[in-house]
C-alpha cells in the first residue's frame, strides 16, 4: 500500500505496487486481500509499466471498509489481475458508468483515445459529490465529449446516466457501449444497445471466492464472471436475461435480487 | 483417425466418457454442472449440498500456493430444498449428474436424500472426508461405524446408486471403505483434499479465513494413486478416482491404479477444455495400445 | 549490513541456525553428515539407523515427478554397529549430529540405542514414521501404545534428548505425539513422507520396485504446516519441522506455525548450497521484520 | 529401445531414443529402467543432436542381463544424462580405458578431437574378444594415437592398459589422463599422473539409487559421485585415496572392496 487518495465522500483510491499488474488491460480486475478481514474483487482503476496500480474502493463490508481506512506502508494482499479485459479498438465508444463503476472505465477510456477510438463519456452519480473522476476523465476526452448526470441534478444533467445514453446512441455515431456500474443501470443500458443494434460490453459484479475459475460462486448462467467476464458482451449476457439486472447467487448459491 | 468408444459403466452410472467433474469444483449450480458435461466431462458431481443452506467461511476460502491448491470454502450450498428446485427444472434433459451430499449424521444425511431424491440424477456420492469443516467432514470419514450408519440411512431411503468418498487423512480409510461397502455403498471415491495449511509470512497470518483447508491438485496424486490401489486390492466394488488429475497420463495412471472413472477437479483452473484434452489423450493411448474398451485398463497396474 | 544471530536452542540443542540436514537425504556417511553442516546447516540428521544392515529394496528406489518424489529406499543402512564405528572416528569434533535410528519394537529400538549411545552426537530422532516398510514403519507410528512404549525403551537407555519424527499418514498424530511426549520424548518431529504410488503409463507398472512409496518435497508442505500447527496448539515441547521446504519462505513459514527448527530434504536436490541460501533468506526477513532471534518468530502464526 | 548391437563376446550397446540426451555430454550418465528388474547407472557411449543416444552394457545383474536381452521396440525407462561430464578443451589428452569403462571415453574422443586436443588412446582388455568399440576409435584418431593392450597378448601388447599409459606420459606430451575402467586399473592410472604432475579426471562407479543428489548412496569422500562425478578430478580424488581404487560402499553404506 502506497498511497489512500479521497475522492468523494465515500469513495477512496488505494494505490499499491504490485509487478504482476503492469501487464493489466482495462476491465481486469484483481483479488484483494485485507488480512483479518477478508478477501473481494476489484477493478483495477491504474496501473503502469511499473506496476503502480490503484484500486477504487467504497466500503461495504468489513474487508473494504478496512481498506478504505489502510494507511501508507501496511501490507495488503493483491492476487491477479484476472478476468477478460474490455474490447480496446477503433470504433465510436460510449461509456456510461456510475459510482464506483467508474473504477475500469477510466483505464478502458485511455487505451481507447490511445487506439484511435471516438469516445464519449457519461459519468453519474446521486449528487454533485458522488462524482467519481471527472477530473481524471477531463484529461482523456474532449469537453464537448465528457457528460455527467446526478439523480438530484446538482451538478451536469439532472436524471440518470442511462436516459442520457439513450439520447448519445440516436445521436452520434456510437457503435459499442461500454458501461459499468449498478446492475440495474447496465441492463438499461443492455436493454438501449439491443434495440439499437449495436455492440455492448458490461462489467458485472458477483460474489466472487477464488477469482480463478475452480469455485462456481461467480456464475452468471453458464459463465464463471471470475475468468469468463468481468466483462461480458451481449452475446454472453443474451443467455441470462432472467438473471441479469434482476438476480444474483448470494455465497450459497442461492438467487437474491442484485 | 480410428474411432473408440470411452463409453463406462460404473456401478450401473453409464457414462459417456470416464470423467467427471469432482464435487465442489464451480458445480455449485445445474448451468455449471451442464457446462461442464457439455465440455466432454462424462458426467458431473454437485458441490456438496446439505439440509440448510451455508454461506461457507469468510474470504480468503482459497490459495494457490506452488504446493497446490489449498482450499476451505466451508459447504457453501444453496441447502437440499433450493437444489432440489434446480434439478427439478432441468426434468428431461437426462443430464450425467450425480449429486453429493453431506450432514451431520445418519438422521441428516436421511433427510438430505428425501428432499433431493425424486429428482433425475445419476447417483449420490456420500461426502465422508470434507478435512476443514467440523462436524460434517472427518468426524464421520474417520470412523467406521458412524461412516456405516450414514451409508445405512441413505441407503434405506434411495434406489440410486450410492458412492461413499474416503479422506486420505486417516491411515483407516480402508476400514472406513469397509464400513460402507458392508453397508450398501456401491462404490468408493477416492480421495478428497489432504488437510493442509498455509501461512502468508508478511503478514504472518494463517491465508485462510478457516486457517485450515484441504490441499489438491497434481501435488497429491501420488497419494490418491496409493489409496486407490488399495482399496482395489480390498473391495470388488468400482472405485471413483480422484486427485491431482489434470493431463491423461494422469488419468491413465489412476485407471491402472484401479480406478473405473476419474474425477477432475483443481484442473479446472485452466478450463473447461480440460474434459476434452483428456479424453483424446486417452484415446490416442487406447488406440496406440490396442486396448479396446476403457475398462481393459482398470486395474492393470496390479498385474506385476 | 545488520548482523543476525540465527542460533537456536532446541530442548537443549544448541545449533548455530535453525536449519537441519532430514534423515535419509544423503546423510548415509557422517562425511556426508558433515559436508552437510559444512555447507551451512545448523546440524544434520543422519539416514535411519537400525540394529542390522539392510540393503533396501532394488532400484527404483526413488522417482522424481511433478507432484514431488516419491521414494521407497527401504530404511537401506549399515547397521548400528557401523554407524557407531564411524561415529567414533569423528570423536572430539563436535559435530551437531542427530542420529535417526528405527527398529521392529522397544526392545529393538532399545538395543539400537545402546549400541550407539557412546558415541557423541547430540540427539536421537525415532523414525516412527516410515510409509513403507512393512513392520518397523507406521505400524508403530500410528499406535499410541506401541509409540509409547518404543519411546520409553529409548528413553530408559539414554540421558541424550528424543525427538519423535511423526507421520502424518493417520489422523491420530496428535495422539501417537501425546504417547511420545508422556513418554519422556523431548521434542517432536513433523512430517515423515505421506504414503504414495506412481504407475507409469508406457509400462503400466508401479513405478517403484516396492510399488509404495513416501512423497516428499514442495507437494507435502501445506500438510505439514497443519500438523506442525496443530502440535504446537497442543505440547509445550519444541518441534522440528519437516516436509517440503525449498525456500527461506517456507522456513520462516514453518518457523510462524511452531516450529523451533526446520529440517530439508528433497530440496537437496537443488545441492548443499541450499542451506545458506535459505539462511540468508531468514536473515534478511529478520531484518527487515526486527527479530533479534529466531525464537521470536516460533508460534507467531497463532497469534490471529 | 531401437538396436542392439553385440560389440564383445559379453558386451553389447543397445540403442534407444531420449530427446533430452541429445544435450549430452562426454562422461555423463543415464539411469536406465529395465521394468519389473532393476535401474542402475550407464555411460552414454553415443548420443547425437536428434537423441539417438546409446549404452553400452556388460551383464552383471538381472537388470544389464535383461537390458543386453532386450529386443527392438521394448520400452525401457531413461533418466538424465546426469552428473558432470570430462573436461573438453585442447590439450595432450590420454584416454585410457578398459572393458565397459570405454563407453563414456569414445564421445569424449570424438569431442576432444573437435576441440583441437592432441588425443591418444588406450584400450584395454583381457584377450583379443573382449576390446571394445576398435572400430570406432579407429574412426576417430589416428592409428598412431591408438593404442591396445590385452593381458593374454592376444591382440595388441600384452600387459595392462596402465603400463603402456605409464610409457605414453613419458614419451609423449600429455597434459591430462583421461581414465574409466575397473576402479583398479583406474587407481593406478591416478598414481601415474600424480607423480608426472599432470591433469586426471575420472569417471568412477559406484552404488546409486537416485542419480540425483537426494539417497546418498553413491559417496566417495564427501563426494556424491551422481551429481559431483561421476567425473572426478585428481583434486577431488585426492582426498579419498584411503578409498579410491580400495574400497566402496555398498547398498546398506558398508565398506566393502571395489
Ligand atoms: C465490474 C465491476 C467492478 C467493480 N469494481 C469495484 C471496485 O473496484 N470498487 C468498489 O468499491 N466497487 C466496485 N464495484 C461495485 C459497484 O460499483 C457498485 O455496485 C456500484 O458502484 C453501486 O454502488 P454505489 O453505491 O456507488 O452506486 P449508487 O450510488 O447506488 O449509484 C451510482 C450511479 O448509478 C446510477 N444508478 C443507480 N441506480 C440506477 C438504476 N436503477 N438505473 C440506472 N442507473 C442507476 C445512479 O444514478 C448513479 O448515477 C464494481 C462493480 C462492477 C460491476
Ligand atoms: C563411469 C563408469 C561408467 C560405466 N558405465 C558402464 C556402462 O555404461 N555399462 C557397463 O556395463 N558398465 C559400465 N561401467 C562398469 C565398468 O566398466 C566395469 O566395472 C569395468 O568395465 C570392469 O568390468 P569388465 O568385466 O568389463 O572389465 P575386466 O574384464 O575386468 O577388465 C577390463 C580392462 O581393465 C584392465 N584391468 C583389469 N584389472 C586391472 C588392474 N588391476 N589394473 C589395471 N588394469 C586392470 C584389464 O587389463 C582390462 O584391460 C562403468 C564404469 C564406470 C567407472
Ligand atoms: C474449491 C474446492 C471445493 C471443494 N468442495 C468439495 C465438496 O463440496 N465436496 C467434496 O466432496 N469435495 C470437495 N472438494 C474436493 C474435490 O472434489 C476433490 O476431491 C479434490 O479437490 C481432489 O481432486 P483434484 O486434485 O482433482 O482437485 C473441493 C475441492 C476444492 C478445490
Ligand atoms: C530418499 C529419502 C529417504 C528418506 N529416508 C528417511 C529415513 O531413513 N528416515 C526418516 O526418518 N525419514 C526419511 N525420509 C523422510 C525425510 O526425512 C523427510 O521427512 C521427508 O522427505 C519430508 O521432507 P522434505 O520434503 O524436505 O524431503 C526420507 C526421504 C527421502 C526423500
Ligand atoms: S470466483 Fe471462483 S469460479 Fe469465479
Ligand atoms: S545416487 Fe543418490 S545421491 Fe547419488
Amino acid at each position: 500500500m502506497v498511497k489512500n487518495v479521497r475522492e468523494t465522500r465515500d469513495i477512496s483510491t488505494v494505490f499499491f505496487v504490485d509487478p504482476e499488474c503492469s501487464t493489466a488491460r482495462p476491465g481486469q480486475f484483481v483479488m484483494v486481500w485485507e488480512p483479518g478481514f477478508d478477501e473481494f474483487p476489484m477493478s483495477l482503476s491504474n496501473y503502469d509499466a511499473k506496476g503502480v496500480s490503484s484500486v477504487t474502493v467504497k466500503p461495504w463490508g468489513p474487508g473494504s471498509g478496512a481498506l478504505v481506512g489502510a494507511r501508507r506502508g501496511e501490507v495488503i494482499g493483491i492476487r491477479g489481475p484476472y478476468g477478460r479485459p474490455f474490447t480496446v479498438e477503433k470504433c465510436g465508444a460510449l461509456l456510461v458508468g456510475g459510482g464506483t463503476g467508474l473504477a475500469p472505465l477510466l483505464p478502458l477510456a485511455k487505451a481507447l483515445v490511445k487506439a484511435g477510438a471516438h469516445v464519449t463519456v457519461v459519468l453519474g452519480g446521486r449528487s454533485k459529490s458522488d462524482i467519481l473522476f471527472e477530473k481524471q476523465f477531463r484529461r482523456v476526452v474532449k469537453r464537448k465529449n465528457l457528460f455527467i448526470t446526478t439523480d438530484d441534478g446538482s451538478h451536469g444533467r439532472p436524471g440518470y446516466p442511462t436516459d442520457l445514453a439513450e439520447e448519445l446512441v440516436r445521436e452520434r455515431n456510437v457503435t459499442r457501449v461500454y458501461t459499468c456500474g449498478p446492475e440495474v443501470m447496465m441492463r438499461k443500458a443492455y436493454d438501449i444497445s439491443d434495440r439499437a443494434g449495436i455492440e455492448y460490453e458490461a462489467s458485472l459484479e458477483r460474489s466472487m471466492k477464488c477469482g480463478i475459475g475452480i469455485c462456481g460462486s461467480c456464475t452468471v448462467g453458464r459463465n464463471l464472471l471470475c475468468r469468463d467476464g468481468a466483462v461480458l458482451d451481449a452475446k454472453a449476457l443474451k443467455a441470462s436475461l432472467e438473471e441479469f439486472g434482476l438476480l444474483q447467487r448470494d455465497a450459497s448459491g442461492r438467487y437474491i435480487k442484485v | 483417425m480410428v474411432e473408440r468408444s470411452l463409453r463406462v459403466k460404473v456401478a450401473g452410472l453409464r457414462l459417456e466418457n470416464p470423467l467427471l467433474l469432482a464435487s465442489g469444483i464451480v458445480g455449485v449450480t445445474v448451468d455449471s454442472l451442464t457446462r461442464a458435461i457439455e465440455s466432454g466431462a462424462g458426467g458431473a458431481v454437485s458441490k456438496s449440498i446439505g439440509l440448510e443452506p451455508r454461506e461457507g467461511y469468510r474470504n480468503p476460502t482459497l490459495v494457490a500456493t506452488d504446493s497446490g491448491l489449498v482450499n476451505a470454502v466451508g459447504l457453501s450450498n444453496p441447502g437440499a430444498r433450493v437444489f432440489s428446485e434446480e434439478l427439478a427444472a432441468v426434468k428431461g434433459r437426462r443430464l450425467p449428474i450425480v449429486v453429493s451430499i453431506f450432514g451431520g449424521g445418519p438422521a441428516e444425511f436421511g433427510r438430505v436424500v428425501e428432499m433431493l431424491d425424486g429428482n433425475e440424477f445419476l447417483a449420490y456420492e456420500l461426502n465422508l472426508s470434507c478435512p476443514h469443516v467440523e462436524g460434517v467432514g472427518t468426524e464421520i470419514g474417520h470412523d467406521p461405524e458412524v461412516a456405516a450408519s450414514v451409508v445405512r440411512s441413505v441407503r434405506s431411503r434411495t434406489k440410486k446408486p450410492v458412492f461413499a468418498k474416503l479422506s486420505a487423512n486417516t491411515h483407516r480409510m480402508v476400514d472406513v471403505a469397509k464400513a460402507a461397502v458392508d453397508s450398501g455403498a456401491d462404490g468408493l471415491t477416492a480421495i478428497n483434499t489432504m488437510r493442509a495449511m498455509t501461512i502468508e509470512v508478511e503478514t504472518r497470518r494463517p491465508t485462510l479465513s478457516h486457517k485450515f483447508g484441504g490441499l489438491s491438485g497434481t501435488s497429491i496424486r501420488p497419494i490418491a494413486i496409493a489409496r486407490i490401489y488399495e482399496l482395489y486390492q480390498a473391495f470388488k466394488v468400482p472405485i471413483i478416482g480422484c486427485g491431482g488429475v489434470s493431463t491423461w497420463e494422469h488419468a491413465v495412471e489412476m485407471l491402472l491404479a484401479g480406478a473405473s472413472s476419474v474425477e477432475v477437479g483443481t484442473a479446472l483452473y485452466n478450463g473447461y477444455g480440460v474434459f476434452s484434452d483428456i479424453n483424446q489423450g486417452i484415446t490416442n493411448y487406447m488406440v496406440r495400445k490396442r486396448f479396446k474398451k476403457v475398462q481393459e485398463m482398470v486395474g492393470l497396474g496390479h498385474k506385476f
